[in-house]
């Protein structure tokens, strides 16, 4: 049954040193106030599981908090690529960082498989693709009726899913609309799971076929206005491209970098979310 | 034929444009593969569908999104489905006709890298990696291509096989065991290339005006191969580009109207 | 693209004897009128298959139009037995049925799997269940990371696929809403498809992840008012539950059967569903 | 306790019932596990989640459905998936706390036969066959399984295991690698068993008010075996029945208050 909490109680009671961590959203609903929130307790020697790491997991990385990262496409969307991640790759600055990269097909099916509780997911995919050379986890395994050789990969199974959906109910049912991404897959694959939302309402006036989590699938519920910034929430406020256009420079410059996060994170609370996508919201 | 002088990169996109039909159904990669779609959308194929990996099925943005995921692509879609569902249903069940990739290397047997340049364990450049791509490429029923001409794009061997094109050509695909047919067009900002019906090596079909065979060569780092024949890339009509210019600069307009990291907060 | 036909034609067009053929719906939305068009046209060695063949089903195969029936659950919901069916397999009455049984699990994976254009399904099941000594469909595959051993069954692809949605819009993409079954999965799986709807609107005004089929993955529409008759169309009319108790006695014996028939399938027509549902309206 | 006079039917669905907690997520099956089900939500476990195989999570139906796909159980659930959804990821996903079955056979060892009376290729009698239940027997945590007594019912050996309980008892279940505990009750219109144990063959744990020992044995196949204590069973509370009872009426009314199919044409 789902327990409503200050963000930064449910980050020290969910996420721990050495956790399999998934801060999911693809494009939309990043769960950004959720990261900053890691960040601002550092932890330390996280697995950070995502397909489209972004600017949290640079963030992230950036700070000396993870040892391996589990993904698909590391990039920042339309502006580039990431330029922390590339320093912890290319240079073990501030530490190395290990990587288990996939296909975007990989890491959905794993997911998926995940949340339906087997040990592997299976598809077509990766054939002619060197990633099966370099990643010991893409394996195969033949159709037994047809003798098809598909992929094998394992099933994701995070410790902890940090999730931002539009709205949860009293009783903590949460709802997400729009671009869905994998979150829904996220939380009911992992073993605990945090929610941020943009509001808490009475009804959620849910369509029969949304995409809803029942209250007794979801953690922690924690009220986190604007938690998705820069990134966007469908039909609250819009995507800041400007910031993620922005964010190239900042990343590009590791003293740069650690000054930004000293101003915009550490010292910065979950609160602050809100006042940052104040002029994003007339847009949506 | 316009009298608007246009740029190598808007030939790039509007002769991307013009392989499009309308019954397509295409898989969309950021860049000049949506600026592409979209302009193939607003002129001579209204009805052709655009599946961005995000999970939005028929979209049509007004402006193009910065990234794969942006609201306006669910807002403007026939359906927005999670996804898993997407490269499940979509992408690996057969359904798309099309899929357009872009890459950091390409090899003359449209075999791509956006991986790494170097080594993969110790790269010099750390690249995003392939995203849908390995999957785009071996689900969809013909892929395109379209990138710019450089000595450092266009190379005899690629760093990394992101995604698997004819790989060393021939019938490379289906001693695989792949059925779709791969790499089946290349768009570049100065050429049009296809690939030969045996060797599967891009092959220069068509040229685009005021480039010259030379140019062609000089920016590509393979001997290039031309056609018997070569035709001249019909220029961009008034229609095209000036299709092709609004839609980039509603897309400015949009992306740059909003608060920047450093005040917003 | 979708083809806007009346339903005579589309069952001609699309439906041959010896096909391989769905008629899918899961209690909501069964494809009445489809099926008894079906009948009226008098296809021949069908090989039927559907997670919850029914009534419809009861009357094809009493109807002898079916040689072969993939299933995981046959009898007439919260009543009883299929008779039409126990008198084709107990005493091969008017025919043989030869039967595939596998459980809903097995059968809901397959539709996935053929919708997702893989060979097979995999998925954790039949642990000593029975079916899997009697079905040679069952198969398995062990996982090449854990050794767990999966169960496996064929993806299920139909040559043609019915089913009854409550709306489509003038281009052809197809709403349906409320309980979904394995209908979307059907369409996608299958080689051809017709829909038939309650109303062709301007808009559908549909919810962002509804379950959409868009115009491009269906093959014909069908107006057809009331198609789902007994069954239900959620937010048009109520499940006729009198007449699945009624069925029993029908289908208890075989003339009463063969003039019940006659007198409600071979001789009315589509336009006969608009009629049946229409007290059945107000309730819903 | 209550004064109004009870069937074994209605002991049978409210002994059911008072296994369920609140906070059960119960995967229901049609009949009485729908009655006790629902009865238990009226009652004591007004949390409880009940989950129907038609895709519906979390519904609170004010009449019983007729099938497990009735509309009411979509308009008063929490969220409609579709059906390989529920078993993957709600069934299979190891969500389900209770899985409710019913039985046209059962052996001690809780293994059930829906599938055919007699020979599986010559059945004497053919049934609708497993529908969800193999997978519920393994994949949710326990099972509790109710059905009225009989010595067509209660065999000493089924035609067709349908579903697994616990094989020929002892660790049988472990050894072919299924985690959950499978049938961990079985309530009949005479009593309430449990599996022993170790043997994990049903025993006769509660016995409900005015059946003898004789009468439990005088409709079972096998020769039982009682709990060295034995329980009475609590009678049915006015509540329990008042619910039960309303539940019915409403539902009764509700299914046949609809047009036949001889007149409706």
């Amino acid at each position: 049954m789902a327990k409503f909490q200050p963000l930064a109680d449910a980050v020290l009671e969910n996420l721990n040193d050495g956790d399999v961590v998934a801060f999911e959203g693809f494009t939309h609903l990043i769960p950004h106030a959720a990261a900053h929130e890691a960040i601002r307790q550092g932890k330390k020697d996280l697995t950070i599981i995502r397909m489209t790491p972004d600017l949290i997991y640079d963030q992230l990385i950036g700070m000396g908090m993870v040892k391996r990262m589990i993904f698909s496409y590391a990039g920042n969307p339309g502006v580039g690529l990431l330029r922390r991640m590339r320093d912890a790759v290319e240079n073990g600055w501030p530490q190395a960082l290990e990587l288990e990269e996939h296909s975007h097909a990989a890491m959905a099916n794993a997911y998926e498989a995940g949340a339906a509780g087997l040990p592997c997911a299976v598809f077509r995919g990766y054939r002619g693709a060197e990633l099966a050379k370099v990643n010991s986890n893409v394996r195969s395994v033949a159709c037994p009726f047809t003798g098809e050789v598909l992929a094998a990969v394992p099933a994701v199974r995070p410790d902890v899913a940090f999730i931002h959906a539009q709205k949860a109910d009293r009783k903590g049912n949460v709802l997400i609309e729009g671009i869905l991404g994998v979150q829904k897959e996220a939380v009911l694959a992992a073993t605990r799971s945090v929610v941020t939302v943009e509001e808490i309402v009475d009804d959620l006036n849910a369509h029969p076929n949304a995409c809803l989590l029942p209250d007794w699938t979801v953690g922690t519920i924690c009220l986190v206005p604007g938690g998705a910034h820069p990134s966007y929430a469908h039909g609250y406020y819009v995507r800041d491209n400007a910031y993620y256009i922005a964010w190239d420079k900042i990343a590009s410059d590791r003293e740069a970098f650690l000054s930004w996060m000293k101003e915009n994170v550490l010292d910065a609370t979950p609160e602050d979310f809100g006042g940052r996508v104040g002029k994003l919201r007339s847009a949506a | 034929m316009s009298d608007m002088v246009h740029t190598p990169d808007e030939m790039m996109t509007i002769a991307a444009s013009r392989a499009l039909k309308n019954d397509d159904v295409c898989f969309v990669g950021i860049g000049a593969p949506s600026a592409a779609c979209n302009v193939a959308r607003l002129t001579h194929a209204p009805d052709i569908t655009l599946i961005y990996e995000s999970g939005t099925i028929g979209t049509a943005p007004d402006v193009l999104p910065l990234s794969i995921g942006d609201g306006e692509l669910c807002d403007t879609a026939v359906t927005t489905v999670a996804v898993p569902e997407m490269f499940r249903y979509w992408l690996q069940g057969g359904r798309i006709t099309i899929g357009f990739l872009g890459a950091a290397q390409l090899d003359r047997f449209g075999n791509i890298n956006t991986t790494v340049i170097g080594d993969y364990a110790n790269p010099k450049t750390r690249l995003p990696g392939g995203g849908g791509a390995p999957e785009i490429a071996g689900s969809s029923r013909e892929i395109f291509i379209t990138m710019k001409q450089s000595l450092r794009g266009m190379v005899e061997k690629i760093d990394f096989f992101t995604s698997f094109g004819h790989g060393e050509g021939g019938d490379h695909r289906q001693r695989l065991g792949i059925e779709t047919q791969g790499p089946t067009l290349l768009i570049t900002d100065l050429a049009i290339w296809r690939p030969d019906p045996e060797t599967k090596e891009f092959t220069v079909v068509s040229i685009h005006p005021g480039v010259t065979r030379e140019d062609v060569q000089a920016t590509c780092g393979w001997t290039v191969k031309f056609a018997d024949r070569i035709e001249e890339t019909p220029p961009p009509t008034d229609l095209e580009l000036k299709t092709l210019r609004d839609l980039k600069a509603r897309t400015k307009a949009a992306h740059q109207g909003q608060p920047d990291p450093g005040k917003a907060a």
